[in-house]
């Protein structure tokens, strides 16, 4: 794994930053403005703010139950937070449903894996193209011009990212089949192929045995790296964030602790504390 | 099962890493055949097929899931962008380009793009060392290297610190190759692009260049990778190539529209003779697998007509084979073995031409429809008109097994410095202990120690660089020393090839003693792991045997014999006696070469331990120290020659975890049944 | 056994995502297109053609339409027998309404008239899920049949209530009323099979039928990647409502000829066709066909053999076919949840990988 | 009082009644869904074919009499004896315990977690077997049933009511008795999963299935136990529909008429099946009530549908069914 994040770097500014291993990141892509989320009286997440810059991994982490996963959802338009808003490409997101926040380029693959049991691996992946596919019912029905001809074309797309996560060989394998390691990489697959602006990853390596977490890291490094993809990553093994990250946010009980560098957050004493010296490394 | 790469190189090595220091007093001189209609060249070839095959497909690749394809006249155009493009970075006639990948059309492409500005391309095995490949590079001063993918570069750019010679590095995959100073490195499309745009430009500088090409220019350096020394960089020219797959093609009748599977290293001999050589004079097709894990399915797809692999690979796809047939239900069971034993027989029969009855081709035909057909086409070898093995010696059940199914699988003998062929067989004369006669063209003789020579249009050039070893191998009129003993056998014409020359030695009685020739021949039982013969200098052989643990033990547990130990396993008298039946079987063929009919072992020992690479006993990939096996177990071989019928004797071992420890055992020696020498019969099996 | 695949390989997309990648399959279908097309029409007689394969082209129609719906899109509907009375009097008022309308129009209006009232009661799938949603589309089956019996608008005031069919032709052939042959007959509901069936195929391959499925296994993820739920589902309504439709015009105008809704197109019939569909095999195009054959063919022979050859009474004999029906049902679930499809496939796989077991 | 009113009235009265018997079938489903998740289609012809074991009983005949003249070419009909119904009645539900029995080997057992469509249809399944089972064993023809229950016009109610509105209602007795019963069968079953130490165990595998198996519940027990349980409350059912109306096959598709019930109340609560039964009852009595002059009658056909099809929209998990929170 490259050691991104570690050692000294220029400040942060609206243009962006380079990187310690030189990638220049952008402006920001996206800026959560005091959110706060509610379900009935609990309160998951409470007035919290950060911003995501283009080019850029950025990790939200904290212990279980921090709010994390509803953040992510807030994200991807899942959940609607009462209070506050999301700033996306400078503008005010209104409150859309789901798909149409997909359709605005953001991706995302979720915890415990939502793959299409019913369908072979590459048809989960071309699902992730469904908002590049224009052709509409009566061109689809007679499979004739667009129809047929958009299919070829982002089947060749897809075959790319099948191929640069090297998942030839259950290209025609029905998910069901797969073990979960693989499950987890097809449904990374199946976001990348919505070719999207920013990328959710809700903890990416859960479960995962060593050599898989590393595979892993190196994917979202190497998409990240080819693509330039803005990463928005979950993950409570704080020792791969480190390595992975360019800027966390700590969250705990909801509220954020924490937002910086992988070193300014390492050092930061509430992190410290909310983890209980659980900080690897 | 094609994953070991490895594995499969090593089996390569044995069959190209054959040489020698002696010459020969001088005879006539072998003529060089004439250029035909200026096809002098590869470039030249290929011109041709774009124009006579111009629509035919000449390479496939699976990639992105589907098998892009290319005809051969798009092939000759992205060869000449390649070169154009090689020509703009300012590769100059005579410069070495280095090509390091997996087997890819785009990478055979840059051989053809290198030689036709006038390059020399040299092929490398990618799963070379870094220290291997920097001598090499620097041997042959590479100015250019062709990487298939990042981690191709990423050695390459490892070497660079104590190699200069390069100048510039290109590559074929740009994944990961953002990060990288491209100051000094390309990628293969763009050079492609770049040759394009400055097409006008370099158009007729290309065209000299390939004009320029002849009979004597080089075709190809290839390095054979020795196990001893240095790899030598064998220089091959067009006549080399180009001649040798002419005669090779027509001998086994190759037409457009055949496949092959190119999956073997890009820098073996065979791979360049199949791929490039025969390809390009024939114009049939050549596949490229997409990856290690896909290559069986792969293999099924294409379904090659013409196909080589080495009796590893061979081996491996029966054992899967009869794994698989294991879990299948009773009744497919039983009919899959009623069939293949019907064929064992039969298949060879029908495949050789040889009469059969009506009633047995009818049985044949259903067995086909039921057995050897789908199990043909699953395995992806349905379609194969001919197939070859060489390298090895390979077992006899293995080699029949396939002939049984009707494919057409035949024997190879030949080396890196004989453009391959030396001998090969002739379909109808198959056997799986010749290697056949010598291929068209070819001239072989065997020297009065019994090592083969040879003499053909196919004879490399030189070693580069290497004058002495080039005159001790080849001499002035072109004979070439295998560094093989073998014979020629009466009444066939088949050559036999039976050892290393330099392992052959003379029994007391001056006869031939070819201890690996009898080794092979006890090692294809499967109950018979490895086993040393003994008898240089002496009156008779003798041998130690270990017995195989997994084919013994399951033979033990079938028949409900208990053991502990392998020790004791190897102990029991009803091993004693099965491996006893087997010497004496391997006696009795041995009795049927008058040349060898002394090298039948008299009295064997199972020994107590598996030699093991761990006590020095065997090298890492498996072969028999014989001198240092002869030190330690001297008290057993003086037992074998005495007239003792047991022996006490105390081993020490090393255990996985590096302690030593010391082995005790009384070993029990056996008398083997040998047979009187039958001259004038001719072995046949 | 038969398959042979080495050689088989594919070179672009459009070959490698065909209906039929594997040639032996391929030309078996063409083989069957062929006999069907070419052979049926000269041996097929009226007995054959009333009681076995008209009913089975229509009902595989129906089946189609419904698989989308509940095997594609995972949306439950027992409204089929309502859908298909829809088709049926859209197709009546049709043909009495514009009489010199060629009937190939008149019925493929009935299937969008259809599809329109289905998207109508799809619009609670929106809303609710699972048996929920197929009590809901009970009411379409209740309401709709309850509408056509008691408003006489639709059976044109005819005192008898029931609506029947007057004789229309194709290239001067008539397909409908009394004097429709057999092979006329035949050849109209094979010609609209194989035009729905390669519709169903088309629809399923690609996006749509992603979404659908996509829908079907995991609907809110599917809404997170971007799939529009009440597009989806509405689609999905409205395809399978267009089939169901015109199987259910082909059913009254070319098969029964004279109708009412109540014993034409009662709830039985939705569950018939239910049946066809699970036991068929679930999101498969073929189980569709499997689906029909099996129980449109299964009570034949069970009649033939109990009444014909046993001689019993016909009202014992369909007590029994009815219990037999219900016993083989549940036999099916037990044995093969998945359908005649899921067997077909297990089949082929072993014949693809003989003699080896895996 | 305006006399629209006093019918609107008296027709919601007969619809309290007719809603308890719909809330008796919806009774039956609920019980199945909430112990083992299995929407029981074939809980009508449960009714159907207890009632026609009951009056099969009764009069003596002889089972799969049909059947047996059909092969042997005998002349069968009648033992020639009746059942009284106190004999005819235990007897009834031994065969609906043995039915219920007969179920779980022969089919639940074999579909132990296969997806709830398939369990389902195996119940369909389960429906047309038993359809035609039964009019195999006792014939098809239409049967009276009798159990002694009064019938006919309520003199009670008609005077009270006429007393007070000077307007005598009519409602039939054999309406009130059921309601009765009903009410007595909803007591009995509330207090059996409250008190009894199955009907706590029952009440474990509805809320989870997995820890209740965990603790040593056996669920092919439970599963017997509902389905018998079931089979009893069909019987009351096919009681009560039969001596209205006769014992014949429609009485199957009183099922149906439950299933609008069930949206209502929703899948897995008993108090939501009797309320639902009572609000379809009465609402399609008064629907009927008031639109049959404009659209015409027998819209109790659909009425019921329609109620909860609207009704869904608005509170897709029914009255009393637990909300649906969505997760990813």
């Amino acid at each position: 794994m490259s050691g991104q994040g570690e050692g000294m770097r220029d400040t942060v500014t609206d243009e962006g930053y380079m990187t310690a291993d030189g990638r220049k990141i952008g402006g920001v892509a996206m800026e959560m403005r005091n959110i706060t989320l509610r379900f009935g009286g609990v309160v998951a997440i409470k007035d919290i703010s950060f911003d995501i810059r283009w080019g850029e991994i950025r990790a939200i982490i904290g212990p279980n139950g921090a709010g994390k996963s509803s953040m992510l959802n807030v994200i991807s338009g899942f959940y609607h937070p009462q209070e506050g808003e999301v700033i996306y490409k400078g503008y005010k997101r209104p409150a859309m449903r789901p798909y149409q926040v997909a359709q605005q380029g953001i991706a995302r693959t979720f915890q415990n894996i939502a793959l299409f049991e019913g369908m072979s691996v590459l048809d989960n992946i071309m699902t992730g193209r469904l908002h590049h596919m224009k052709a509409n019912m009566f061109q689809q029905a007679i499979w004739w011009g667009r129809a047929a001809r958009e299919e070829a074309e982002n089947r060749a797309q897809v075959e790319k990212i099948i191929d640069f996560l090297e998942i030839q060989h259950i290209r025609k394998t029905p998910v069901s089949r797969l073990p979960y390691g693989l499950k987890k990489r097809v449904e990374l697959a199946r976001a990348l192929a919505a070719e999207p602006a920013i990328l959710l990853l809700d903890e990416p390596m859960a479960g995962m045995n060593v050599e898989e977490k590393e595979d892993m890291c190196r994917f979202i490094l190497d998409v990240n790296d080819e693509f330039g993809t803005t990463t928005v990553l979950i993950e409570h093994d704080m020792g791969v964030v480190m390595d992975l990250s360019d800027r966390v946010v700590v969250m705990d009980y909801g509220k954020k602790i924490g937002d910086g560098t992988p070193d300014e957050v390492r050092n930061n004493q509430e992190v410290i504390n909310a983890y209980l010296g659980v900080a690897h490394d | 099962m094609f994953g070991h790469r490895a594995a499969i190189r090593h089996a390569l090595h044995v069959l190209t890493d054959r040489r020698t220091r002696r010459s020969l007093p001088v005879t006539t001189t072998a003529s060089p055949a004439p250029a035909q209609d200026g096809l002098s060249s590869v470039p030249a070839l290929l011109a041709r097929n774009a124009t006579q095959y111009g629509l035919q497909t000449a390479y496939r690749e699976k990639e992105f899931g589907i098998w892009q394809s290319w005809t051969w006249a798009e092939t000759h155009d992205q060869v000449r962008a390649m070169a154009l493009g090689f020509l703009v970075l300012g590769m100059k006639q005579g410069d070495y380009v280095a090509i390091i990948g997996r087997n890819r059309p785009a990478l055979y492409w840059s051989m053809v793009a290198a030689q036709s500005v006038g390059a020399i391309p040299v092929p490398l095995y990618q799963d070379a060392v870094a220290e291997e490949m920097a001598y090499v590079l620097d041997h042959c001063g590479a100015r250019f290297v062709v990487c298939g993918d990042q981690e191709q570069v990423d050695k390459v750019i490892e070497v660079q610190e104590t190699v200069h010679c390069i100048d510039e590095i290109l590559y074929l995959d740009k994944r990961g190759m953002r990060k990288y100073d491209h100051s000094h490195m390309n990628w293969l499309e763009d050079v492609m692009r770049e040759g394009r745009a400055a097409q006008t430009r370099l158009e007729p500088e290309l065209n000299t260049r390939i004009a320029a090409l002849g009979w004597d220019s080089t075709c190809v350096m290839l390095y054979t990778s020795g196990t001893t020394g240095k790899p030598k960089g064998v220089v091959l020219s067009n006549r080399n190539i180009i001649i040798t797959s002419k005669n090779s093609s027509e001998f086994d009748k190759l037409r457009p529209g055949d496949e092959i599977l190119a999956y073997l290293p890009m820098a073996w001999v065979g791979d360049f003779i199949f791929a490039i050589g025969q390809a390009y004079w024939t114009g049939f097709c050549v596949n490229c697998p997409e990856s290690a894990q896909t290559m069986m399915t792969d293999l099924r797809e294409i379904g090659p007509t013409y196909y080589f692999a080495p009796p590893r690979i061979f081996e491996t796809m029966l054992t899967t084979v009869m794994i698989r047939m294991e879990d299948a239900s009773p009744l497919k069971r039983r009919l899959f073995h009623h069939f293949m034993d019907f064929a064992r027989d039969t298949g060879p029969k029908l495949l050789d031409g040889k009469p059969v009855s009506m009633m047995a081709r009818l049985k044949y035909a259903l067995g086909n429809f039921l057995v050897y057909g789908p199990l043909k086409d699953t395995l992806g070898l349905r379609r194969i008109r001919v197939a070859y093995t060489a390298g090895e010696a390979i077992g006899p059940e293995i080699f029949d097994f396939y002939r049984a199914l009707g494919i057409n699988l035949k024997q190879l003998y030949g080396q890196t410095e004989a453009s391959v062929f030396i001998t090969q067989q002739p379909d109808g004369e198959v056997r799986s202990d010749t290697v056949g006669v010598p291929s068209p063209g070819v001239e072989v003789r065997i020297a009065d120690n019994g090592e083969v020579f040879y003499r053909s249009p196919g004879t490399f050039e030189s070693y580069y660089k290497n004058a002495e070893s080039t005159a001790s191998t080849k001499d002035s009129d072109g004979w070439v020393a295998t560094g093989d003993a073998g014979f020629f056998e009466e009444g066939t014409g088949h050559l036999r090839i039976i050892d290393r020359a330099k392992d052959v030695g003379k029994m007391a009685d001056g006869a031939m003693f070819a201890p690996k020739y009898v080794e092979n021949k006890l090692k294809f039982f499967p109950n018979i792991l490895e086993t040393v013969v003994f008898g240089n200098g002496r009156d008779r052989c003798v041998a130690f045997i270990n017995i195989d643990l997994s084919a013994v033990g399951s033979w033990a547990e079938r028949n409900n014999i208990a053991y502990s130990s392998y020790q004791e396993l190897a102990g029991l008298k009803r091993v004693l006696d099965t491996i006893q039946a087997h010497v004496e079987q391997v006696n009795e063929s041995v009795a049927q070469d008058k040349f060898l009919s002394g090298c039948q072992i008299h009295r064997f020992l199972v020994l107590h331990k598996e030699l093991d690479a761990d006590d020095g006993e065997m090298t890492r990939t498996r072969k028999v120290r014989r001198r240092i096996v002869e030190e330690k177990y001297a008290d057993l071989i003086d037992a074998l020659y005495s007239d003792k019928d047991g022996i006490y004797t105390e081993t020490e071992v090393t255990y996985e975890d590096g302690r030593k420890g010391v082995l005790k055992a009384t070993l029990e020696i056996r008398n083997a049944k040998v047979f009187g020498a039958t001259a004038d019969q001719v072995a046949a099996e | 056994m038969l398959y042979r695949e080495a050689g088989d390989f594919k070179t672009s997309y459009v070959a490698d995502s065909q209906t039929f990648p594997i040639k032996f399959d391929r030309y078996g279908y063409y083989v069957l297109l062929g006999f069907a097309f070419l052979v049926m029409p000269l041996i097929i007689n009226d007995y054959w053609a009333n009681s076995i394969v008209v009913p089975f082209l229509i009902y595989a129609i129906a089946a189609l339409g419904l698989n989308i719906l509940i095997g594609y899109c995972g949306q439950l509907s027992l409204g089929t027998g309502g859908f298909m009375a829809v088709g049926a009097y859209a197709s009546y008022k049709m043909m009495t309404a514009f009489p010199e309308l060629n009937i190939i129009f008149v019925i493929i209006i009935a299937g969008m008239v259809t599809a329109c009232v289905g998207v109508l009661f799809g619009l609670p799938s929106l809303r609710i899920k699972g048996f929920y949603l197929a009590v809901a589309t009970l009411a379409a089956q209740f309401f709709l049949i309850w509408l056509f019996t008691r408003t006489a608008w639709f059976y044109n005031y005819s005192p008898t209530g029931m609506i029947s069919a007057p004789t229309r032709e194709v290239f001067g052939v008539p397909v409908t009323g009394p004097r429709a042959s057999a092979v006329s007959m035949y050849m109209i509901c094979l010609c609209f099979l194989v035009a729905s069936a390669w519709l169903a195929r088309n629809l399923t391959r690609g996006s749509m039928g992603r979404k659908w499925m996509a829908i079907r296994d995991m609907d809110i993820a599917a809404e997170i990647i971007g799939v529009n739920p009440l597009i989806a589902k509405l689609t999905a309504f409205a395809v399978s409502s267009f089939l169901v439709g015109i199987s259910g015009a082909l059913l009254f105008a070319v098969y029964l000829g004279a109708a009412e809704a109540g014993e034409a197109f009662g709830i039985d019939k939705s569950f018939l066709v239910l049946f066809m569909v699970i036991i068929g095999g679930l999101g498969s195009i073929f189980g569709a066909f499997a689906g029909a054959a099996f129980l449109i063919v299964g009570p034949v022979l069970l009649k033939l053999l109990l009444v014909n050859s046993l001689g019993w009474p016909t009202d014992l004999a369909a007590h029994l076919e009815i219990m037999i029906v219900g016993a083989l049902i549940i036999v099916f679930l037990i044995v093969e949840p998945h359908g005649i499809a899921a067997l077909w496939r297990t089949i082929k796989e072993k014949l693809r990988l003989w003699p080896f077991p895996y | 009082m305006p006399d629209t009113l006093l019918f609107a009235l008296e027709a919601s009265l007969n619809g309290l009644t007719a809603g308890v018997m719909y809330a008796l079938v919806a009774l039956g489903f609920v019980l199945i869904f909430k112990a083992s998740g299995i929407f029981n289609f074939a809980q009508g012809v449960l009714a159907l074919f207890a009632a026609l074991t009951l009056v099969g009983f009764q009069s003596g005949q002889i089972p799969f009499s049909h059947l047996i003249n059909a092969t042997l070419g005998t002349r069968l009909h009648h033992f020639g004896w009746n059942m009284p119904t106190v004999l005819a009645i235990p007897a009834t539900v031994l065969v609906m315990i043995g039915l219920a029995i007969l179920v779980e080997r022969f089919i639940l057992k074999h579909l132990i977690n296969q997806e709830p469509i398939i369990l389902f249809m195996a119940t369909i399944g389960l429906a047309y077997f038993l359809e035609g089972f039964g009019d195999i064993m006792w014939g098809a023809e239409v049967k009276a049933l009798d159990v002694g229950l009064p019938k006919g016009m309520s003199m009670a109610v008609d005077d009270a009511t006429f007393n007070w509105f000077g307007y005598g209602f009519y409602i039939d007795r054999l309406e009130i008795w059921a309601a009765g019963i009903a009410a007595v069968l909803v007591a009995v079953l509330t207090v059996f999963s409250q008190y009894t130490k199955q009907g706590r165990a029952l009440r474990a595998v509805a809320d989870d299935h997995q820890a209740a198996l965990s603790v040593g519940i056996s669920l092919r027990f439970i599963w017997v136990l509902t389905w018998s349980i079931a089979g009893i409350v069909a019987l009351v059912a096919g009681i009560m529909w039969g001596s209205k109306s006769g014992v014949q096959f429609s009485l199957s598709l009183i099922a149906l008429k439950a299933l609008p019930v069930l949206i209502l109340g929703g899948f897995t609560s008993i108090p939501g099946a009797i309320v639902g039964g009572l609000i379809i009852g009465v609402g399609e009595k008064l629907f009927d009530f008031f639109m049959n002059p404009i659209i015409g009658g027998a819209t109790e056909n659909w009425f019921a549908y329609m109620l909860a099809l609207v009704f869904l929209l608005f509170r897709p998990q029914g009255l009393f069914g637990e909300r649906i929170i969505e997760r990813v």
